[in-house]
């Protein structure tokens, strides 16, 4: 403790952050990002690192600030595939939490700076172990139905989520797997069940909500952002799209999927009292998504059909930038892991796995298929926009080292692979693929590129024993190693099976120190680098358009809408 | 006569058994099933999913059911009018396919609307003098749309009339509420294909009279060559044109699904085809049948029509 | 009188006399066609070397065939513009390795418009969203879409010419069966079927030539049927029947060789409606699968990538390819009905 | 002298000609250039004059009908000379004239009546619209008129008539709609393009005596356009010859019968079974060679290539003109040599034949049947079936050498009989002995290879009688192989070349295709592959019926010398009384599938006759102008053989028919002499005393 931190930054944590951020082991960013999840206000904390803070509407309300000049009215035209709203807990697609995102509402919410504050929370705080969390509920939210929001609601939630019956993907999220214990009974297929251990979840008064883990977690507010955490009313029934109760500005009117989602604004309760929208003013009369699959967006942007749309490939790249419109690229760790099964020949000889990586250049692959945008990935799955992502030495191909390789492991003639690919995120997985196939052949490897319909690809993805699967993005890099690298997890495509790589994630995962993480985490990557048990080229942009009318929008890294404050002109 | 229509219609509806349930054969299986799944949840999730959680989920789509089971519940529903439940769309699919039927029978109505009288003046004119201007111009005209497929027309006219002139919107997904000016493109891509090909065998047709005896016969009574035309040769000319035309219902079935999926219009076309990559059973099963009831209906039309129009036959 | 002018006219030779060829040309035909499908049906499992130059004898027989169809279809302009065109194509194909075209799936210079010099080389037709040159794809693109459409058509008119020849022959029960079967498949709209049979076998050509064989063998059938029965009834079978010969020979010695005729021209443009199935199936994503180049694929990728006047191009050109194609069969249809009628 | 030509009846006043025709050329344009039709063609005709013109099929006479109308179709057009109508050059009148004067003026009769009537109108509405149109009458009045001219052309129920379509009425009654439509505006002119070549004789006869009376009534001008100079001589004052585009010989009926003054003309004459003609006694005389075609005439006589009497630097003259036989005598021929030729004694040409002895019995029918179920299409939903009747118990004896002539019209079910010899049909009931083997229900799949080529056949038309695909060699051979006659190549081909040596075809003709060949050479093939498998027994199914007479000869002269040679029995089906004469040994006359007389062919054409036989002698029209009929014209339709009459199955037509005895039992089978039957209810003496039909007069 050299020096006294202002009020909210009395977390241990944030202070060893702060010292840290002194020594410069930890960037500006990263000690803001890390403050404001530890409880401090996010403005507090790029005031201290004396960086100018995003303005927010008045009352530190978590939305951008009001635009004098705006005009209220107007529909928003969103071109994006419009599917079904049956249960938040288990929506499967962004596109389905997009669509809820303007009715239902978040405990806390991660801005485009990557920052998360509070929104249905007023304000949180952690116990110095990280393993007790106290949320303070933001007061006068009011339900579609006219009741005030409560500790009991967001208790409600919580508890659904973690009810095995809701079978909802947020029990992998590590605020709630922290609540959960071994109920001792197994499943037909001897897994354990889990359940919430009694008393984690205390609601101390209607306005205060506190969370007793049985192991430090210290992403809690961000998990709370993640797509299928949005908090329901408790007379919720699946489907959502019947009665669609949340406390947002806006609700459903026409639906209809795989044609269009209208949203409109909620003006009176259920109970016929005026309704008033916790977060301030909002301009839009209506939020429109209209159905074009992925291929189709970009041509209804151009044919002046929409105002924006979900997302379009970088093929199309060049399309939009000969249309009138913003283009919004936002860093992502969206990637393709072009990934070998580690017990499947000849990928079982760990000096083909590495000749086949070393003969490929990263970079000139990133480069052909996305220029300028994106980040060169390091065949480790972590990327530079994760927190806790540790820099390693810049990979270098190496394509007589290849040869050599090759030549030990028995192949001197060459070798013959074939990568399946499902162009899942659009035919740019072709091309990299294909420029992969020219760099390889200097090698020696011959690389047959099969590319078979994304669908199909979704059936075999993890069959594959050589693949091109493209990964989402997500918070923490600790997340996508323990999600698909760890010693018999369910996405473990690759089979890989280190006792080593998991120990050094464990211990990463339990550290609580930032930099100190980084640093083990680092460990981890190096493993897992040298095992080569991937070519991970690309780190990819996420593109968007907006139209030259369409103010106030912001882009967001995993594609999350959030209109509350976009006007029209 | 009646007895003849009457057992068409049995066959139709024998036809149309067979069809669906052996659709509801080759859909049975896991591949699409687990097609399905994917499309639905996403790859890594069913991929995710336990055993116990995947049949789980077939039982909440009530796939894990035999299919010949499932097969006699959905005809016990379809007794009943009720079609099931689009699995992509989550609603019940007589709805869902009610108000896309209205989209393509739009599409339709005016494809016959502008093709049928067009086809008919050009194929007459050009078959009462074979081998006159008229008659070349028309052969040409003919072929060359007839050698266009729609994709190709449907390309050109978007080229031309909405990124060229941008006078029309280069698609029909119609956003905006209705828009006639979204329709005009497809409707003339199905048009000019189909143009020719009637044109060409109410030509042929034509043709065929005008070199008939009875035709010599007329003109050789010293009737006026109006009175040959319109009383001697159209009403023998036209019987093949006729069924020919409610023939094209069967062919428009077909021509409509490329130019909804280019256009983009929420129509009949769009709806099978999607269903059919979503694996959406339901969906498939009623789109089918009411393809394969139009086509059948189309041709006990154009039988009934031809006996009717033609003496030798109705008198046999 | 004019007597003078007539005696320079020859008698012109029958239409028959025409398509019912030597044996050589027969062999030219093979020649043509046999390298083209190893190439490209089997090209994965062909070596590199002898990929290299299995399409080399193609080549002067393509051209020979040219001349020979040109030569003999004299006096149908109209026939001999159709071959100009698919013979065009055939040429194309069977020279696609050997002219100067940098590799179709290269990618250089994405975008690039018609005549733009980038990356040293001339996109005289621009290049695709890939950067792959458009002129070398397009021209590429023709060998799919001709070896399967060629194949499935071949295929169909095997089956249904069989069935069709039982039906009309041996009638009775046979005819019903085969009818009936065939009604259950002409109850569907092409497409439809299509779509179902393709959807289920999974997209790929040799499928392609299964849906285009349910799709059209029974059509054929029926056609096959007609002239059998038309030509049932004539004295020369009674005339083979009364010489006490084996029904198997008097389909395929005395009847098929006298449907000919209609068969061809039937078929000629049958061969455009499958090259029509071929590209649309493809732009639908039921069809044949990148990355090789093909017309429906082409236009399937640039229709989400080209809609703007600016990349039309990338639209426009395999669309009129295929077109042009298509025009192509439709012409040679129309000219060999028009000289089969002649005589 | 036949009974009195239509010229005395109707003696025209004023002499102005109703038509003219003045060096009237004509010619087709075709891809190979323009094909000369008609070539310089001269008539006059003077009103209430019927005028004939003969010619073989290709020789113009159609075209120049057609020019006649000035219709000449899309490739078509008179390129010279002028038509004269009442005087007026027709080629000078606007089209609204033409209009006017076709169909009240001059009006057309057709060849095949079906294919003219409109098949989607009713005949009241074809019928009426000739005064509607022409005269501008009130609908009622025209109905009224059509109904009349219905009945005035005899056509039983005329209401009835007036409401059908025309597909639902026979050939014959369609003819006569067609005759009453063009008789209705009474014109001055009728042109007749084959009338009655689509009917069957007695129906013909009908129709013939039909136009005679119709075109005495109304004094009409006649131009009467035939094949067949028998009824040519029935119905005509003055007649044309015409050969390959050129009128060869015109003049009156009996100049032209009695001394013919053109090679050509002979020729014909010379290839027409008449009666006095016979296979032994007098053979027929073929015209050798064939028709040129348009494009390929030869210079000068376009007969010359195929004339005996040829002559190099005179016949290869052009241009050929008409000469006056006499002069100022209307008789007039366009052959240059026609005085130096001595005319009477080219007469009989052809060496005599001796007559062959008949042997034992090859084939032996009895009580032979063949009934069938039709339950097709309609009748099928409706669930009716009806038997048809197509043979009833047919018996006979054919022996070695022999020939045995079916002789019938349409529907008689000759050859169904065909089929059933040949195994392609089973029999319904009966025997059907060829030698010891039984074949009555031996379909031909069972047959040994032997029994099958012992018996074959020679086919109707001669454009289906080949494989059009396969080459006359290839066709041959195939049978030669098959039947195991020869089997190694080099063998088969001499069996090839030997057969077309015997058919009179040269050689090279193996290596051709059907299609390079003329009508009678394709039919000389069909005799050669028949004969191939040196087979007992012939059947021949109207094997010339559709040949040009002057082939007709050649053919069934082939026929004879090879049965001559091989001894082999021939059945010979035909329709055409003269022919059968000609070349029959004995005849089986056959009505609806039963057999009503059979005899030797002098037992045939002599008293006792069936009835049925004595309607079909004095039918048949007689190219002779010194032979007598006697006129017996059966009234009425062959019924259709699937509803035939109750009882004896001519009593619908008979004029001899007893009420409640004819329509009631089948005929009873009276004999006469050794195997001469007659089924007849008319007791045998009644028979006996009919007079002979056919009487020869003296021969000019």
């Amino acid at each position: 403790m050299a020096r006294k931190l202002p009020p909210g930054f009395e977390h241990p944590v944030v202070a060893n952050a702060f010292d840290h951020l002194e020594a410069g082991r930890l960037s500006k960013r990263e000690f803001i990002r890390l403050a404001a999840l530890l409880g401090a206000s996010a403005a507090s904390a790029y005031a201290l690192v004396g960086l100018p803070a995003p303005a927010l509407a008045e009352g530190a309300l978590p939305f951008p600030p009001d635009d004098p000049k705006a005009k209220a009215g107007g529909v928003l035209k969103v071109a994006m595939q419009v599917q079904k709203l049956e249960d938040p807990a288990t929506f499967s697609w962004v596109q389905m939490s997009n669509q809820a995102r303007h009715t239902l509402e978040y405990v806390a919410i991660t801005g485009p700076d990557n920052v998360t504050r509070p929104m249905l929370a007023e304000s949180w705080s952690a116990s110095p172990d990280l393993k007790t969390w106290t949320f303070n509920i933001r007061k006068g939210v009011m339900w579609h139905t006219g009741e005030e929001l409560t500790a009991d609601d967001i208790a409600w939630n919580i508890k659904r989520w973690a009810d095995p019956a809701t079978a909802s993907s947020n029990v992998g999220l590590s605020v709630v797997a922290g609540l959960l214990e071994d109920t001792g009974k197994k499943d037909d297929k001897g897994k354990p069940i889990m359940g919430l251990s009694n008393g984690a979840i205390e609601v101390v008064d209607k306005y205060t909500l506190r969370l007793h883990m049985n192991r430090p977690v210290l992403s809690a507010p961000e998990d709370l952002y993640n797509y299928p955490t949005a908090i329901v009313h408790r007379s919720f029934k699946a489907p959502l799209s019947d009665n669609m109760i949340g406390t947002g500005p806006f609700t459903l009117g026409e639906f209809r999927v795989g044609d269009k989602c209208v949203l409109k604004r909620v003006t009176k309760t259920r109970d016929g009292k005026d309704f008033n929208y916790w977060g301030g003013k909002v301009y839009l009369d209506e939020i429109a998504y209209y159905n074009f699959d992925s291929d189709n967006q970009l041509s209804a942007f151009a044919s002046g059909d929409v105002h924006t749309l979900y997302d379009f490939t970088v093929e199309q790249l060049d399309l939009a930038k000969s249309l009138p419109g913003i283009i919004h690229a936002a860093r992502t760790a969206q990637n393709i892991c072009c990934r070998m099964q580690v017990d499947h020949a000849p990928f079982t000889d760990k000096r083909v796995r590495q000749a086949i990586v070393m003969s490929v250049d990263n970079e000139k692959v990133k480069n052909l298929v996305y220029g300028e945008d994106g980040d060169v990935g390091e065949n480790h799955h972590v990327a530079p926009v994760h927190p806790d992502y540790g820099p390693l030495p810049p990979l270098k191909r190496d394509v007589e080292g290849a040869k050599k390789l090759l030549k030990d492991a028995g192949f001197e003639k060459g070798l013959e692979v074939t990568i399946d690919v499902g162009n899942t995120d659009g035919p740019w997985h072709q091309t990299a693929c294909e420029a992969m196939r020219d760099q390889m052949k200097e090698a020696g490897i011959n690389l047959k590129v099969n590319v078979m319909p994304a669908a199909k690809y979704w059936e075999i993805w993890d069959k594959t024993p050589f693949g091109c699967t493209a990964w989402t993005h997500r918070p923490l890099g600790t997340m996508v190693m323990s999600l698909g690298y760890r010693t018999g997890v369910p996405w473990n495509e690759s089979h890989y099976a280190n006792p080593a790589f998991d120990k050094a994630l464990d211990e990463a995962e339990a550290t609580l120190d930032v930099a100190a993480r980084k640093v083990k985490l680092a460990v981890a990557e190096k493993i897992l680098q040298d095992d080569a048990v991937m070519v991970m080229p690309i780190f990819r942009p996420v593109y968007t358009i907006v139209a030259k009318n369409v103010n106030g929008y912001q882009g967001h890294p995993t594609e999350y809408h959030q209109f509350n404050k976009i006007w029209l002109t | 006569m009646l007895k003849l229509i009457g057992s068409r219609l049995l066959q139709m509806l024998l036809i149309m058994g067979v069809i669906s349930f052996i659709l509801f054969a080759i859909f049975d299986s896991d591949k699409f099933k687990k097609q399905i799944a994917v499309n639905e949840l996403g790859g890594f999730a069913v991929s995710a999913l336990s055993e116990q959680d995947y049949q789980a989920w077939l039982e909440k789509k009530g796939l894990n059911v035999p299919f010949y089971q499932r097969y006699l519940n959905w005809v016990a529903g379809v007794a009943q009018g009720d079609f099931g439940k689009s699995f992509e769309k989550n609603e019940p699919v007589a709805d869902l396919l009610a108000t896309r039927l209205v989209h393509t029978g739009l599409l339709a109505l005016w494809v016959f609307a502008l093709m049928i009288p067009l086809s008919l003046l050009f194929g007459v004119v050009a078959g009462m003098k074979e081998g006159s201007p008229q008659d070349r111009l028309t052969s040409f005209i003919s072929v060359l749309t007839t050698s266009l497929p729609e994709i190709a027309t449907a390309i050109i006219l978007t080229v031309i009339f909405a990124l060229g002139l941008r006078w029309l919107p280069p698609n029909a997904a119609m956003v905006n509420g209705w828009d006639w000016r979204a329709l005009v493109l497809p409707v003339l891509t199905l048009v000019l294909y189909d143009f020719g090909y009637v044109a060409r065998m109410t030509r042929a047709s034509m043709a065929e009279v005008m070199n008939s005896q009875y035709i010599r016969t007329a003109i050789l009574k010293g009737l006026p060559y109006r009175r040959v035309i319109l009383r001697h040769a159209l009403r023998n000319a036209l019987i093949a044109p006729f069924t020919i035309i409610v023939l094209q219902m069967n062919w428009l079935l077909s021509g409509v699904v490329v130019v909804e999926v280019f256009f983009q219009y929420a129509g009949f076309g769009k709806l099978l085809l999607d269903a059919a990559l979503f694996g959406d059973i339901y969906v498939i099963q009623a789109a089918t049948l009411v393809a394969v009831f139009v086509a059948v209906a189309s041709q006990i039309i154009s039988d009934v029509g031809y006996t009717f129009l033609n003496p030798r036959i109705r008198f046999a | 009188m004019t007597t003078a002018n007539i005696s320079l006219d020859t008698a012109p030779v029958p239409f028959n006399v025409r398509i019912r060829q030597p044996t050589a040309l027969i062999g030219l035909v093979l020649l043509m066609w046999v390298p083209l499908t190893l190439y490209v049906m089997f090209g994965p499992f062909l070596s590199d070397t002898l990929k290299s130059f299995v399409l080399l004898p193609a080549i002067p027989a393509t051209v020979a065939l040219y001349v020979i169809a040109v030569t003999s279809w004299r006096e149908s302009p109209v026939a001999i513009i159709g071959a100009t065109l698919v013979f065009f194509w055939l040429f194309v194909a069977v020279s696609a390795p050997y002219l100067p075209l940098i590799d179709p799936n290269k990618p250089l210079a994405p975008f690039a418009e018609m005549g733009a010099y980038k990356k040293d080389h001339w996109f005289l037709l621009g290049a695709d969203f890939k950067g792959r040159d458009m002129l070398s794809r397009d021209l590429w693109g023709c060998q799919r879409v001709l070896v399967w459409g060629v194949s499935a058509t071949l295929v169909a008119y095997a089956v249904g010419a069989f069935f069709g020849l039982l039906a009309g022959y041996l009638s009775g029960w046979w005819d019903q069966a085969i009818s009936l079967v065939c009604n259950i498949l002409l109850s569907f709209p092409v497409m439809v079927l299509f779509i179902l049979i393709l959807n289920y076998l999974g997209p790929s050509g040799f499928n392609i030539v299964i849906a285009v064989t349910f799709a059209s063998a029974p059509a054929i059938m029926r056609i096959v049927r007609g002239l059998t029965l038309d030509t049932r009834s004539r004295d020369y079978i009674f005339a083979a029947q009364t010489r006490g010969e084996h029904p198997l020979r008097i389909m395929i010695f005395e009847l098929l060789p006298n449907a000919r005729g209609p068969i061809i021209v039937d078929a000629c443009l049958r061969l455009g409606y499958t090259t029509v199935a071929i590209t649309t199936l493809t732009f639908l994503g039921l069809g044949l699968q990148p990355p090789d180049p093909d017309w429906g694929l082409m236009i399937k990728e640039s229709t989400k990538v080209a809609m703007v006047w600016k990349f039309s191009y990338m639209l426009l050109i395999p669309a009129l390819s295929v077109s042009s194609l298509i025009l192509g069969f439709n012409l040679l249809a129309d000219g060999l009905r028009e000289m089969s009628l002649r005589d | 002298m036949t009974e009195t030509p239509i010229v005395e009846a109707a003696t025209a006043t004023d002499r102005t000609p109703v038509l003219e025709c003045r060096n009237l050329c004509v010619s087709y344009f075709t891809r190979a250039g323009e094909a000369p039709a008609v070539v310089d063609f001269n008539l006059k005709l003077m009103p209430g004059e019927a005028h004939g013109i003969v010619g073989e099929s290709g020789c113009g006479k159609s075209t120049v009908a057609l020019a006649i109308m000035n219709y000449m179709g899309r490739n078509g057009a008179i390129v010279g000379g002028e038509i004269l109508f009442q005087g007026r050059d027709m080629r000078t009148m606007t089209q609204e004239e033409l209009r006017r004067i076709r169909g009240s003026k001059i009006a057309m009769v057709y060849q095949e009546p079906m294919a003219s009537l409109n098949p989607s109108m009713r005949i009241a509405e074809q019928l009426a619209e000739v005064p509607l149109y022409h005269e501008g009458v009130s609908q009622r009045e025209a109905l009224a008129r059509a109904e009349s001219m219905l009945e005035q052309v005899r056509l039983p129920d005329p209401k009835r008539i007036m409401n059908s379509y025309p597909h639902q009425i026979s050939g014959g009654q369609q003819q006569r709609v067609v005759i009453a439509m063009a008789l209705l505006s009474n014109p001055s002119l009728l042109l007749l393009d084959e009338p009655t070549t689509a009917l069957d004789v007695t129906v013909e006869a009908g129709i013939v005596e039909l136009i005679k009376e119709v075109a005495a009534k109304f004094g009409t001008s006649l131009i009467y356009i035939s094949h067949n100079l028998g009824l040519i001589l029935e119905t005509c004052s003055r007649l044309t010859v015409m050969y390959s585009g050129e009128a060869v010989e015109t003049g009156a009926i009996h100049d032209v019968f009695d001394n013919m003054r053109h090679p050509y003309t002979r020729g014909l004459f010379g290839s027409i079974p008449v009666p006095g003609a016979n296979k032994n006694a007098r053979p027929l005389a073929a015209i050798r060679g064939q028709l040129p075609l348009p494009y390929a005439r030869p210079k000068g006589c376009f007969f010359g290539p195929r004339c005996d009497y040829f002559v190099e630097g005179r016949c290869d003259q052009p241009p050929l003109m008409m000469h006056e036989v006499a002069p100022g005598s209307s008789h007039a021929t366009r052959c240059v040599r026609f005085a130096e030729i001595d005319w009477s004694a080219a007469k009989a040409s052809v060496a005599e034949r001796q007559p062959v002895q008949r042997g034992q019995v090859v084939l032996r029918v009895e009580d032979l049947s063949k009934h069938y179920i039709i339950e097709s299409g309609a009748a099928a939903l409706i669930g009716a079936r009806r038997t048809v009747k197509a043979n009833e118990k047919i018996s006979f004896r054919a022996h070695e050498a022999e020939t045995v002539a079916i002789v019938g019209e349409s529907g008689c079910g000759k050859s169904t009989f065909a089929k059933v010899l040949m195994g392609l049909e089973p029999a319904s009931a009966g025997k059907v002995q060829l030698g010891e083997i039984e074949l009555a229900n031996l379909p031909v799949q069972r047959r040994d290879k032997h029994t099958i080529s012992r018996l074959q056949m020679v086919f109707q038309n001669p454009f289906d009688t080949l494989n059009p695909s396969h080459t006359i060699g290839g066709q041959i051979g195939r049978v030669i192989r098959k039947f195991g006659v020869e089997s190694d190549p080099k063998k088969v081909q001499d069996r090839v070349d030997q057969l077309l040596d015997i058919v009179k075809l040269p050689r090279d003709f193996a290596k051709r295709l059907p299609r390079q060949l003329s009508g009678g050479q394709k039919q000389r093939v069909g005799i050669a592959r028949a004969f191939a498998g040196n087979p007992d027994m012939v059947i021949a199914d109207e094997p010339v019926s559709a040949l040009d007479v002057s082939v007709q000869a050649a053919v069934t002269g082939l026929l004879m010398d090879i049965q001559r040679e091989h001894r082999t029995t021939l059945l010979f089906i035909s329709h055409d009384l003269s022919v059968v004469r000609y070349l029959a040994d004995r005849i089986i006359v056959m009505y609806l599938g039963q057999i009503m007389e059979r005899g030797t062919t002098e037992e045939i054409f002599s008293p006792p006759y069936h009835p049925y036989t004595e309607a079909l002698l004095s039918a048949v029209p007689i190219a002779d102008a010194s032979v007598r009929k006697r006129k017996i014209v059966v009234a009425g339709e062959i019924p259709s053989p699937t509803k035939p009459p109750p009882g004896c199955p001519f009593q619908t037509r008979c004029h001899y028919m007893i009420k409640g005895v004819c329509d009631v039992t089948p005929p009873p089978l009276r004999e006469f002499g050794a195997d001469h039957v007659i089924a007849c209810h008319l007791e045998k003496d009644a028979l006996e005393k009919m007079e002979p039909v056919i009487t020869a007069g003296t021969a000019a």
